[in-house]
């Protein structure tokens, strides 16, 4: 029983309730008016229909419970750094549940702030960045299943997205687009420094990001989550490839810019980087959309290099899936709150001359592993 | 890119206080750099000259509310210099013990703005906590946290509280654990020495003729410290070692300073062993003979000056104030020349500037 | 009949040794009659009225026109490296303006005190000299109204460009 | 000197890792983390705190020795009607411009004045943040403190009752009590040297019209200042006797210097001030009240 029956179901149900009201009318209504209606009933409980309702009742759901986590994402960011920083963090917004409502009140807030657009920023732009932004990255959470049978599938027998894993990747990269966009838009020579800057350095920790995903794919040898994870059954592949775990994990870091690689906050004269024009809602949906990105960099680390959902049988798959990505989320908070800033020009540095032989040496490990047949 | 000026204005995140950074830069490197200061000048001197001999000691201590003690401690002295009058030997056990508390007050706020303005929140945060502890015993002696208005001219204002002794050195032990602890947080981390080796080079000549004073001219290898060099109040009797690097860089700044709060710790647990009892205060005279007063201090950022003239009436005629980081300021350019512009937050966080005392 | 008087020149050129090593042997016992001595024999008239206020502190009255000799003679010969204060202080007839100039090896400061009249306060500028002068010189300008000669860009510095009065003058009754 | 340790290679991430995760323990399971949460849990100042003043009625003189050393001059006196002390002066603090330096309760000569440690002043409006001495009296709270300045029993003076019977001087054991004749008075009065006296009491029993009695001085860390009295330009209007909070001054009559009036009879003989020093604070009133400058105060620059 896995989502896409259950999703079916549901579908199926809904639809024939509908039906009697078509079928009703059909008869009711003179001859070419009900005609009309009995064509929408046979098409409504045709088999093409019902499966586009499920796969999208399905997208619903998944997405929902991602973004649930990732607002539990946010709230563990604040209290944990609180913490580590040896004070409450938030405690009065919901104090039963130890401050966790203060998420919901600080979107809110956002909610009801004035949206400015600036004067000469070009308007097209300046409006669809964020919309990108967020669209891909929701783009990717869709794609990740929890489990075996918690996930979007195309059919009854539980088919995933076929490259699930790439589908994602590819998705994760759109987002230096809609940063240099939003840069340029906004019409503010800063912003286009800080633009230009932030995509140089995502899209220069692409590059080992995806050397290191390939030598998963080659140990895997699929792109979809099921048999990459299906394919770790009986050893993670993070342990023989550690090396790329570390470096996927660093390249996270960069792609969702937090503070080793902060660009834009750091920055003498770019004070805050190519969300400076941005208030309101939009400036909080680029807000979520890193806790989204480093979401979803955290389940990828899980689905690719921990064994997704295999653990002990107690606990079922799905809760496995993310604990561990909670933990990974947890490792990398520690690692951001005890390190500074990295300067401009070493970040590049570091992503070109220190990051890609790692990448390499790691996927020649994989090449290895897989020409001595283990895998 | 063709050169262009940005100016590090005074509402800057990265500039503590109110000063701009005039930065002429060549696509990443920096050209030309030009500080401009005045933002915060409130005529000091000028107010020097319409109060009478005890009203100025509140003021003195605003010059800079970083280290406010140092500041009303001098002015102290040059008017007991211009005054002659004999301090207590209990009140000057209380002076040298204060001034190093106040040293590695100043010492953890310098730590903690320059930690978070690499990035690190953390070490900002601990930094401020260990300070709490001082600020803490400031308050039951002084009664105050920032400005506390504890000397006076002939002593100091009150007697050390009950159990004060025990308190301090508790604190003192405590802090010299949380030390060690930041050199793991600090330099246990290779990006914080990637960011501060070899950064904001001062060459020891250049640092001579610039008259860059205190832990700057330390870090650049000339080991001259007033307090061993030239000993006021009680400090011949106190053995401490002067903390002095050679290469002149940020990481030099760096650990001589953190070398002088561990050097402070010790200055302090000897004056509480060697104070005497007796009186702590004597009756200053309320008007000064005419003639000229001079002191000479070890300030946490350098070496600060304040020449009084007396005209025999209860009111100074003239106060002059001379301090280190007007000084060091204006070698600015000679440190920042020649580097990118991202150095320049370590550059200029590493010569820990108070703007209160700089533009007086 | 000057003795040997260890200079800046040679104590640079002795490579390795660390700077702040004191031959103490050259220097003889007490160092502030040494510079006095030194002083009176390069300037017999220039400067005038030593006093020794208490040890390692010396003052002196130095006549207005051969300042920049005088600096410059104590940074190369008499090894004073680092100017600390120079100020200006107005009196009912006269001006004077006091150079705190220390000395790192033989851990001295000497307080020069040079007098110029009400009318034209105006000195020759120790910037060439010494580099941290500058500075201080233009704010001795800026509060005081002293102009300093040869100073490479004498203009206000704490106040605003436009300001028109000295604020220290006594005559200035916070306008 | 803590010499920096050895750098692990591990030591890129791992070492401040470490710190920061020990803190990270102890916030969460040993104790709590380090801060308070302000409006509801309050930190225990010190005693030596400085915060708002408190103002003791029954002590205070009305010197306003606090409005002149007041840095920010902040303070001001205002003239109150009290059922129990008639018409005082009592000081008011203006918290818009107080610097809590303290120095108003050290220059105060009977610690009439002390430092709480309430701080919570903010207010909406300027006008409210200035506390009148009703609002700052509490005279309960000079008990409830540790006394810092030394008290001392004093001999002090009341020049209406002596008839300088010079027995006071010879029964002073340590000679601090010498006889000054008053000029134009023809009567002289006992000059007490209060550094000498150990405050034996003896001139209190002895003196036949208990002129001298003995009452609780602090030791003030100001030095009092001697102001001059110029015989020639005093009028005797008195002036400075009534503006004396601690009347020190003393109007006597100079015999022999009455004028006949137009019909014969004898006018009254002028008046002149005498100062019993040892019980002057420094305010320096009688100097600003005097019209005729018969008072010179030392070192005042106008």
């Amino acid at each position: 029983m896995n989502l896409y029956e259950f999703c079916y179901g549901i579908i199926e149900w809904l639809v024939n309730l509908v039906n009697h009201l078509w079928y009703w009318l059909g008869d009711v209504l003179p001859w070419w008016f009900g005609d009309f209606f009995d064509a929408v009933g046979n098409f409504a409980a045709s088999d093409g229909h019902l499966s586009v309702m499920t796969i999208f009742l399905e997208v619903l759901i998944v997405v929902i419970i991602a973004l649930v986590n990732v607002l539990n994402f946010i709230w563990i960011f604040r209290k944990f750094m609180g913490r580590m920083f040896d004070f409450y963090g938030p405690y009065y917004v919901g104090y039963r549940i130890g401050g966790w409502l203060q998420n919901l009140a600080d979107g809110m807030k956002l909610f009801v702030k004035e949206i400015i657009v600036p004067a000469k920023a070009d308007k097209m732009g300046y409006l669809l960045a964020p919309v990108i932004y967020i669209g891909s990255s929701i783009l990717i959470l869709a794609t990740i299943p929890f489990s075996e049978n918690f996930g979007v599938a195309t059919n009854e027998s539980g088919a995933y997205v076929p490259a699930g894993a790439l589908f994602a990747l590819a998705a994760f990269a759109i987002a230096p687009f809609s940063i240099l966009l939003a840069g340029w838009a906004s019409n503010n020579k800063y912003t286009l420094i800080g633009g230009m800057r932030s995509a140089a350095q995502m899209m220069s920790y692409e590059i080992p990001l995806l050397m290191t995903v390939a030598s998963v794919f080659l140990l895997a040898g699929s792109f979809g989550f099921v048999d990459i994870v299906g394919a770790q059954h009986d050893i993670w592949f993070g342990i023989p490839l550690f090396i790329g775990l570390l470096v996927f994990l660093v390249c996270l870091a960069a792609e969702v810019e937090i503070i080793p690689f902060d660009l834009p906050e750091a920055e003498a004269e770019l004070v805050e980087g190519w969300t400076t024009e941005y208030g309101g809602m939009r400036f909080g949906m680029f807000y979520f959309t890193t806790t989204i990105r480093s979401y979803a960099g955290g389940a990828l680390a899980t689905a690719l290099f921990l064994g997704g959902w295999h653990g002990p049988a107690v606990i079922p798959d799905e809760i496995w899936f993310l604990i561990k990505a909670y933990i990974v989320y947890t490792i990398f908070q520690w690692m951001t709150w005890s390190l500074p800033r990295v300067r401009v020009d070493q970040i590049l540095g570091i992503g070109w001359k220190r990051l890609l032989p790692l990448a390499v040496i790691n996927l020649m490990i994989a090449v290895a592993l897989k020409s001595m047949g283990w895998f | 890119m063709a050169e262009m000026w940005i100016n590090m204005g005074p509402q800057h995140p990265m500039t503590h206080g109110l000063w701009n950074l005039r930065v002429k830069v060549d696509g990443e490197t920096i050209v030309d750099a030009q500080p401009e200061v005045g933002y915060l000048h409130r005529g000091i001197e000028k107010l020097c000259e319409g109060k009478t001999y005890p009203q100025i000691i509140p003021l003195a201590d605003r010059l800079c509310y970083g280290s406010s003690l140092t500041w009303s401690h001098l002015y102290c002295m040059a008017v007991e210099d211009l005054m002659n009058v004999e301090v207590p030997e209990r009140a000057e056990y209380i002076r040298v013990l204060t001034i190093e508390m106040q040293r590695i007050v100043s010492h953890l706020m310098w730590l903690a703005a320059y930690a978070g303005d690499l990035g690190l929140g953390v070490g900002f945060v601990y930094t401020m906590r260990e300070r709490e502890v001082f600020l803490d015993l400031f308050q039951s002696l002084t009664g105050a946290r920032i400005t506390y208005n504890y000397p006076r001219i002939g002593g100091v204002a009150h007697d050390l509280p009950p159990n004060f002794e025990r308190d301090t050195l508790r604190a003192i032990s405590f802090f010299e654990g949380r030390l060690k602890e930041y050199e793991d947080l600090f330099e246990g981390s290779k990006i914080f020495m990637m960011r501060n080796v070899g950064v904001g080079l001062l060459k020891k000549e250049d640092a001579l003729n610039q008259g860059v004073t205190g832990p700057t001219l330390r870090a650049s290898g000339v080991s001259y410290d007033l307090r061993k060099d030239r000993p006021y109040s009680v400090y011949e009797e106190m053995d401490f070692n002067v903390a002095s690097r050679k290469e002149g860089d940020c990481y030099a700044r760096y650990r001589v300073r953190m070398d002088e709060m561990y050097e402070s710790c010790q200055i302090m647990k000897q004056a509480l062993k060697k104070m005497p009892k007796g009186k702590w205060r004597v009756v200053a005279p309320r008007n000064a003979p005419v003639g000229t007063g001079l002191a000479r201090v070890e300030d946490p950022r350098g070496e600060g000056m304040i020449y009084v003239v007396g005209d025999g009436s209860d009111k100074p005629y003239r106060v002059k104030i001379r301090s280190p980081i007007f000084v060091t300021v204006s070698a600015a350019p000679k440190i920042l020349i020649g580097y990118k512009v991202a150095d320049v937050v370590a550059i200029m966080g590493g010569l820990d500037m108070c703007i209160g005392e700089t533009d007086r | 009949m000057r003795d040997k008087v260890v200079t800046m020149a040679e104590r640079r050129k002795s490579d390795g040794n660390e700077f702040m090593e004191r031959a103490s042997s050259r220097i003889d016992s007490v160092p502030e009659e040494k510079l006095i001595r030194s002083l009176m024999n390069a300037f017999p008239e220039g400067v005038t009225g030593f006093t020794k206020v208490r040890d390692g502190l010396v003052r002196a009255k130095l006549d207005r026109r051969d300042i920049l000799k005088a600096c410059r003679f104590l940074r190369d010969e008499l090894g004073f490296e680092h100017l600390s204060m120079i100020s200006a202080v107005e009196y009912d007839d006269r001006f004077e303006i006091v150079y705190h100039i220390t000395s790192y090896q033989n851990k001295l400061l000497l307080e020069l005190i040079t007098r110029t009249s009400k009318e034209d306060p105006s000195v020759d500028s120790v910037s060439s000299i010494w580099g941290g002068a500058n500075w201080q010189e233009r704010e001795s300008y800026d509060l005081m109204g002293i102009r300093f000669i040869g100073h490479p860009n004498l203009e206000r510095i704490l106040l605003p460009k436009d300001y028109t009065y000295h604020p220290l003058r006594k005559d200035f009754k916070g306008g | 000197m803590a010499e920096a340790k050895r750098r692990s290679s591990l030591g890129f991430v791992v070492r401040p890792m470490k710190l920061t995760g020990k803190t990270l323990a102890n916030a969460l399971f040993a104790g709590k983390p380090n801060t308070v949460m302000y409006p509801y849990q309050k930190l225990d100042l010190p005693i030596g705190y400085r915060g708002k003043h408190i103002v003791d009625f029954k002590r205070c003189i009305g010197c306003s020795n606090c409005v002149q050393i007041c840095p920010n001059d902040c303070m001001w006196m205002e003239k109150l009607e009290d059922p129990e002390l008639g018409k005082i002066e009592r000081p008011g603090v203006d918290y818009g411009r107080c610097l809590f330096c303290g120095l108003c309760v050290e220059v105060c000569p009977t610690v009439a004045i002390h430092e709480s440690v309430e701080f919570e002043l903010a207010d909406h409006e300027r006008s409210k943040l200035k506390y009148g001495p009703k609002e700052l009296r509490d005279d309960t709270f000079a008990g409830k403190i540790t006394e810092e300045r030394q008290k001392r029993m004093l001999p002090v003076l009341d020049m209406s009752k002596c008839t300088s019977c010079e027995k006071c001087a010879g029964e002073c054991p340590e000679m601090a009590i010498a006889m000054m004749p008053v000029e134009g008075v023809g009567k002289s009065k006992p000059e007490i040297n209060l550094a000498k006296c150990n405050s034996c009491k003896k001139c209190e029993a002895v003196c036949p019209e208990s002129a001298l009695k003995m009452e609780e001085v602090y030791e003030s860390y100001f030095e009092m200042p001697e102001p001059k009295f110029l015989l020639m330009s005093c009028t005797g209007c008195g002036a400075c006797a009534r503006a004396c909070p601690a009347d020190v001054i003393y109007m006597m009559e100079m015999p022999g210097t009455e004028k006949t009036l137009k019909d014969g009879k004898k006018g009254k003989p002028k008046k002149r001030a005498v100062f019993v020093l040892e019980k002057c604070v420094g305010c320096g009133k009688c100097f600003r009240a005097c019209k005729f400058s018969a008072i010179e105060w030392p070192g005042v620059r106008k």
